[in-house]
């Protein structure tokens, strides 16, 4: 077996070295009851590579992957494209097949590049500091409430209609089995919303989501000033970061924590994971924050090196009174999140946000001639919310059949919602041709 | 040469990525354009892969050596599973295109949950959680969730060996319970006896690992087990060394409800420098109705995500624990470790965990202590007695292993232990590795106690990328980002050499 | 542009250290009237990575890769199972990225592996010493016929009528311009020319392929007899390595210089190149072996490491004496090979051998139940010919348009030899399936 | 810790490749099944990985650092490409598939020999040469070809530079030419005069690189043209220097009739330790006709390959160079390059290339002694005069550089300058790292200049993976294979460090 190296020569010299006759010596604390004979019946034998790639191979084959149509799915996680050093650089092993850096004297790799990741969050979302991730956005978010709730002694959490409906399920069930309170706005498909009212103090903080899940662009400081008025935080939460290339950051509309999806910079689609989440806040809640955090300090020889730090927070140390129970961050993810976004830069990564943008625009202005179609959205960056004449789901089914990934119905995230079945949103990412866009426009013309 | 940090390379007005200019359009951003520069460095490509190429040489990995991290199953992360996870049906598809579309992808979530249970001979897994301790979670949800169900709310405590994971406690506690911790036998096993006499109605669960993190079987597990039912509560393993049994017991034989499963230990999917991880959860009869949303279903129409509950609200799954439907990249990679060992390799997985281990502690216990008598199981336990009255502390040898080419072990961890040094090797290390290993311990234990080396283990490593660092400062004054008015290298022993 | 790291302020700057003014300035000494205004007319302007992949994206997407159908494919370049630990492994900057080692000191990494390589391509082929590969089987069953004119002092090779049209071609060519005559032997689709015949005092050396293009496999002790009494080298040629595996080496049978082509471990089809030679000769022909060659030798410390050596004989150093022109060698290829054959080790090479053998009997076994067909072949390795009842290339055609690739017609390696215009060359390797098999034999019975 | 060989590691038992069993057949070996073992190392695939990651990690590379060799254009190195070549559409496809399947394949080679013809400015492309020094013979041999069609075989003299690479007279004299050097003038450029004196009817062609191995322009290089044409031989054009000029300046223009392309200097395909290059040849109008088989046509019926002759046998190729039709895998990169870059990228390439070199030539000469006055194009040369008197060689002085983290220049090339160190940075350096390679290299010429740092030069390299290495002894007693009697590391050092 190819993986490992041990000849049974080598199992009859080491069993003598050990002084015991075979390996069910070594088993001997299992009780003999629970000691499997044999392989375990029901799973295939041990194949070869060629075996393995063609029954993966078959599997991959069935599913329409996302550069192989005209593809407007977000609602979430976004295809962009992924420069090819980005998975070259990952795959090296010194990279792939390290540990959690807590020997930062052979680990400086790992520890520099999320000092370079934390510093690139707090930049892009106009905070103070940052973490070195999470597992994603969504469970970032439920974390930025746990925090919230920590920082202000409260117990009550309030979300915005806008926020990602698997992001408040998430939120919901962190709040039903560690005990807090949600108090959930309407569903907000025209982003209209009015979060103040619902600011009161008991509320430790709003959870609100820019760009919306229906896209809509807002302007969050007075709902800032309203939560701060009230001794309450501003979480603010971003599914799409690449929006921030264009978007005047949470930061500076006061957000307290702000908690992002980074899926979108070198991770791909995954159909849902892994991703990783950015989490950053002010300088002054720092350690009230959960997960990894990597600081500068100075070796024994004076030279610049890199530490994780204030692990004093974490579970490992603090066991039952750690501020979470997360081990693990998205290490890997962050790596390839950081080196794309250190290949775009300043002037790539507000292009790329530019042309995701006006390449939207584009398609929404498209979309809105076709009859019957109305887009609900003044404002968005790269995704908005389009109403059809008839339910969404078979539309985007329809389509499907003809090799056309026309968006995310709302349908499916919010199944109970029975005035959101006809909406459907659309996402438009720089991956998107203008043939993609007449391809969807002449498809919806067809079928509805 | 010093690695700088990006931001002292970098010039606002270059970048390593061209694009299309941008169509012209009147934006619609309703009005929140962002104003000013965001800051970010900008370098082209090939500075790119130089900085993070060497960035990548200042790292030790599994690829360059033996990594002997008890407790972590540093093991051979094969190549195949990279290049099948990026496959364009897997790597290549949206969480939420039409499910009609995406038949292969859940079929594969659904072939791992198949393995996964029968290898445990549990009833269920919820696939969904990102990590082992997302895991501990989501499975002390489900025996809340089941405990609320039963009426028996007010069961608040959760028994806790004092040898646990720090996630074990720091999951109970995040959930609302107390810990209660029970105490260690002295043959680094969780004393029964109080194990049982703490079993009270207040109980919710134990949370047990098995094999423990002393690398010893829980020999009397079915005892306990038989117990914590009896006593109304739960049991909860925690799968972190399931390395050590993995094909050749089956969880679900030894009485326990629910056991997080680490597919970057035991199902050799990368550990990435700390992460992602995946963390399923197998689940008993009496959990199984409990787990989160989504789950795979196969019936007559093909394969689907059953992602919400129905209008009905008769649903009893304990919620959603993350957006999407867990961590793909990582269910390839580890179906495709299964499929390539196959039940027969799995189970030889487990002997030669386990072989490896016995091996290096009978090497070794020629100059360590061993912590306990007996086989271990994938990992084996020394206490720092060796090193009495030199000096030399278990953090100095390991740093001194540094130098020698290794990666230190777990240290000062199981708590139980003193100075505690736990060494995993796993299956993929050669007798060749493992001997070479092995001289270059036992050539350090004798060198500390030859009185005269405390000093030159204090002073290592000498040979890395970077001496020991001055942990305390980082902590007392936290420097978590880079600013202008950093000091980069530039201005530090190269410039000066260079003059 | 994303690989030039100059901004137009460095460009200023620079200009002003080195004291001109335009960069027009530094492209003085260029005759003014051929120097271009601006961009060369008539290419496209610069795109970025997503741009680049459409395009070339497009171009591959009409061709049908091999592993996208049944394919028995061979002639020179075999489809064989590439484990994907190879090419991580050759992608690592610090071999793909890296030059020639002139400096051993800091490419010990490179030498090692060369050296290793060497060491293997001897254990294959039963020879003494090899080099460091060359360009290609071709080229290098060509440079063998150079080194046997200058060992033999003599100015004329036997061609086996089984030699691989290509590399008779290649031969002929060298022949041509390069000053020496050439006996070919005719055609041998049967396997059973009598080359010694051929041999006289002339005669420097007798080039001979086994197993033959057609297959054919043969014991060539008593061809290597007859060309030492002559006082000629046999020269022998092997285009499919893995048979190597379960083949008596041609050293064993009196080689006295071994040609093969490497494609087939590590190296992928590529569409003819770059593939890699091995080279392997008798020790005391060492010095007149052409291309690059590693040696083991100690460091100031006394530590093993290794060199290029025996570079006397070399371009770079001899100039117009040098024993070849050759520079290059086909460094990363044989890292490739190298890496493939250490996953496979004496076990593995054997069974792959194995597996290809009886794989290729079974398909010559369903193939010669096809009514019509006719199996030339007693003896082969993977690869054996059959006569059709009608001309091989329209059929080949035929099966393609069912995307069957059935094999190489005769005529499209001898377009005029009227004789082979109804045989087919068959390969099967480990990649071929029953299915396959069944596919091919469904498919001629359908087409004749 | 050393890494040792595969074959020390090895266990004939052990395999890193698990395959199917082979079906039961009879054999039909002809009797000729191999007896006894080859003796191939078995190693599992973890050992492997780990064996070539460490041997990698003893290996400088451009994604390292500066590479500054000169005459090879170790340029950045694009993944994109690699991604390209990897296509299944590319490099799955076999050279003996229907042409009709590999009609993308084809029209690739098309796509990219329109690049270089347009490039160049020359009417016709032959792709199949395998490197650059088989483009030569490529070249070369279309010159005698010419020659032999037009009835002038007795013109046996190639004129060559003394300046030019070993492989220019290599290539002649192995075609039969005997080759006549023309001495250099003062300012490191051809002796235009002793050229047009040696131009007699004899001389069949002459062999010159330009921008020269000096790093300079042939300023008369046109008047050159003229007087090699006007006495009937063939200019051929060693376009290893092509960087400098790409996209500026077509050789076409420059009255050339043939010129090789290393695919791997200009166009970054990566060198890959040595291999594999790839050099197409362009050819004017009165060479095109013999370029060998095969050549791609495009008709109405698609894209075609030219294998073969007619029957006819009227054929004027000079015959075929390679089996199949050339390194597809680097004409994807390459192409991939071109189009990334365009022309107008392309045009800046040189600029860029130029404005390094020069810019490091104008700061190093503060210490250094540049080799000729005035602008250099893509490379800067400096002889060893400023270390007269100091003891040091250039072979010293370019050791040194190793220890300061560095590849060294090259070294004693081009043989017209003493002790020459030929710098070429290239266009993918950024000012920054020229600045400090050229900090680093002002500072070893001034501790060589100080006069008491001789024997700290001679012993560089100390901190590489070896020191310098006996090459006299590796000539004198080659030993070119291991052995089982070798002796392996195992009885070395380390061997005793641990005892």
């Amino acid at each position: 077996m190819r993986y490992l190296p041990l000849t049974d020569a080598d199992r009859r010299e080491m069993l003598a070295t050990i002084g015991v006759r075979s390996i069910d010596d070594l088993f001997r604390d299992v009780p003999t009851s629970v000691r499997l004979p044999g392989p375990i019946a029901g799973l295939s034998s041990h194949m070869g590579e060629m075996e393995v790639e063609r029954r993966l191979g078959r599997m991959a084959a069935r599913n329409l992957a996302a550069s192989d149509a005209p593809f407007f799915v977000g609602a979430g996680a976004y295809k962009h494209h992924v420069p090819a050093s980005v998975d070259h650089l990952i795959q090296r092993g010194e990279f792939l097949t390290s540990y959690t850096p807590y020997q930062p004297e052979i680990t400086q790799g790992t520890l520099q590049y999320l000092f370079e990741f934390q510093t690139q969050v707090t930049m892009l979302t106009g905070m103070e500091v940052a973490n070195a991730s999470m597992y994603d956005g969504s469970t970032g978010a439920s974390e930025a409430v746990l925090m919230a709730n920590r920082v202000t002694r409260r117990n009550k959490a309030v979300l915005s209609g806008g926020l990602h409906p698997h992001y408040r399920a998430v939120i919901e069930t962190t709040a039903r089995w560690q005990g807090f309170r949600v108090a959930g706005a309407p569903v907000d498909a025209d982003g209209i919303e009015d979060l103040a009212a619902l600011v009161d103090k008991e509320v430790s903080c709003v959870v609100v989501q820019n760009p919306s899940v229906f896209g809509h662009v807002r302007d969050l400081a007075p709902l800032a000033q309203a939560c701060h008025a009230a001794g309450a935080l501003l979480v603010v939460v971003v599914t799409e970061v690449v929006s921030l290339g264009l978007l005047t950051p949470p930061g500076d509309m006061g957000a307290d924590i702000v908690v992002c999806e980074g899926q979108s910079l070198g991770v791909g689609l995954n159909f849902g994971g892994p991703y990783v989440g950015l989490f950053a806040t002010r300088e002054k809640l720092m350690r009230q924050m959960p997960g990894r955090l990597v600081g500068e300090t100075v070796d024994a020889d004076g030279k610049r090196g890199f530490v994780l730090t204030l692990s004093t927070r974490e579970q490992h140390i603090r066991r039952e009174k750690a501020t979470s129970n997360i081990c693990t961050n998205a290490g890997l993810c962050a790596l390839a999140f950081t080196i794309h976004l250190t290949l775009l830069g300043e002037r790539g990564f507000t292009r790329l946000a530019e042309l995701n943008h006006a390449t939207a625009v584009r398609a929404a202005e498209r979309l809105a001639r076709v009859p019957g179609v109305k887009v609900l959205n003044d404002s968005f960056f790269n995704e908005f919310t389009v109403m059809l004449p008839k339910p969404a789901a078979p539309v985007v089914e329809a389509l499907a059949e003809r090799r056309i990934l026309a968006g995310v119905p709302v349908s499916r995230l919010l199944p109970h919602a029975p005035l959101c079945a006809d909406l459907l949103l659309v996402a438009v990412t720089e991956t998107v041709s203008d043939d993609d866009i007449e391809a969807l426009a002449a498809g919806l013309e067809e079928v509805l | 040469l010093e690695e700088r940090l990006i931001f002292e390379y970098a010039h606002a007005d270059r970048s390593g990525v061209d694009l299309p200019e941008p169509p012209k359009v009147k934006d619609r951003l309703g009005g929140l354009r962002r104003r000013g520069a965001i800051g970010l460095p900008g370098l082209a490509e090939p500075q790119v892969v130089q900085h993070y190429t060497r960035l990548s040489q200042k790292n030790y990995a599994i690829d360059s050596g033996l990594y002997p991290l008890g407790s972590c199953t540093m093991k051979h992360n094969p190549r195949l599973n990279e290049r099948m996870a990026r496959l364009p049906g897997f790597g290549d598809v949206h969480p939420l295109q039409p499910q009609s579309t995406v038949q292969g992808a859940i079929e594969l979530i659904g072939a791992l949950a198949g393995w996964l249970t029968t290898l445990t001979g549990m009833p269920a897994v919820a696939m969904s959680p990102a990590a082992g301790a997302h895991g501990e979670m989501c499975g002390m949800m489900a025996i809340a969730a089941a405990l609320a169900a039963s009426g028996e709310g007010h069961r608040k405590t959760v028994l806790v060996p004092e040898s646990a994971h720090g996630t074990n406690p720091a999951t109970a506690a995040a959930l609302g319970f107390s810990v209660k911790p029970i105490a260690a036998t002295a043959d680094g096993r969780v004393d029964v006896a109080a194990l049982k006499a703490a079993l009270g109605s207040d109980v919710a669960a134990i949370m047990l690992t098995n094999p423990n993190t002393c690398g010893l079987f829980e020999r009397d597990i079915r005892e306990v087990a038989d117990a914590v039912r009896a006593a109304g509560a739960y049991f909860y393993c925690d799968g972190a060394n399931y390395n050590a049994i993995v094909g050749r017991v089956r969880p679900g034989d030894l009485g326990i409800d629910c056991m997080h499963i680490n597919l970057h230990k035991t199902f050799s999917t990368p550990h990435g420098g700390g992460g992602p991880g995946s963390g399923p959860v197998v689940l008993s009869a009496r959990l199984a109705p409990y787990a989160p949303r989504p789950w795979v279903v196969r019936d007559d129409a093909g394969w689907r995500l059953a992602e919400e509950d129905g209008a009905a609200g008769d649903d009893q799954a304990l919620g959603r624990l993350k957006a999407f439907h867990g961590q793909m990249g990582m269910f390839v990679r580890a179906l495709a470790y299964m499929l390539s060992h196959g039940a027969d390799g799995l189970r030889q997985v487990a002997e030669d965990a386990v072989l490896n281990a016995n091996y290096v502690m009978a090497r070794l216990k020629a100059e360590l202590t061993p912590a306990f008598d007996g086989p271990c199981m994938h990992e084996c336990l020394f206490d720092d007695d060796f090193l009495k009255d030199t000096g030399i502390s278990t953090l100095d040898f390991a740093k001194a292993m540094i130098d020698e080419g290794y990666h230190p072990m777990t240290m000062y961890f199981p708590l139980v232990v003193h100075g505690a040094m736990l060494i995993e090797p796993t299956e993929t290390q050669s007798k060749h590795a493992l001997d070479e290993f092995c001289d270059t311990m036992l050539h350090l234990a004798r060198k500390a106690k030859s009185g005269t080396a405390a000093e030159a283990f204090k002073a290592a490593p000498l040979l890395a990328p970077r001496r020991r660092l001055d942990e305390t400062l980082a902590a007392r004054k936290p420097i978590l980002r880079w600013r202008p008015t950093n000091q980069g290298p530039g201005d530090g022993p190269l410039k000066q050499a260079a003059e």
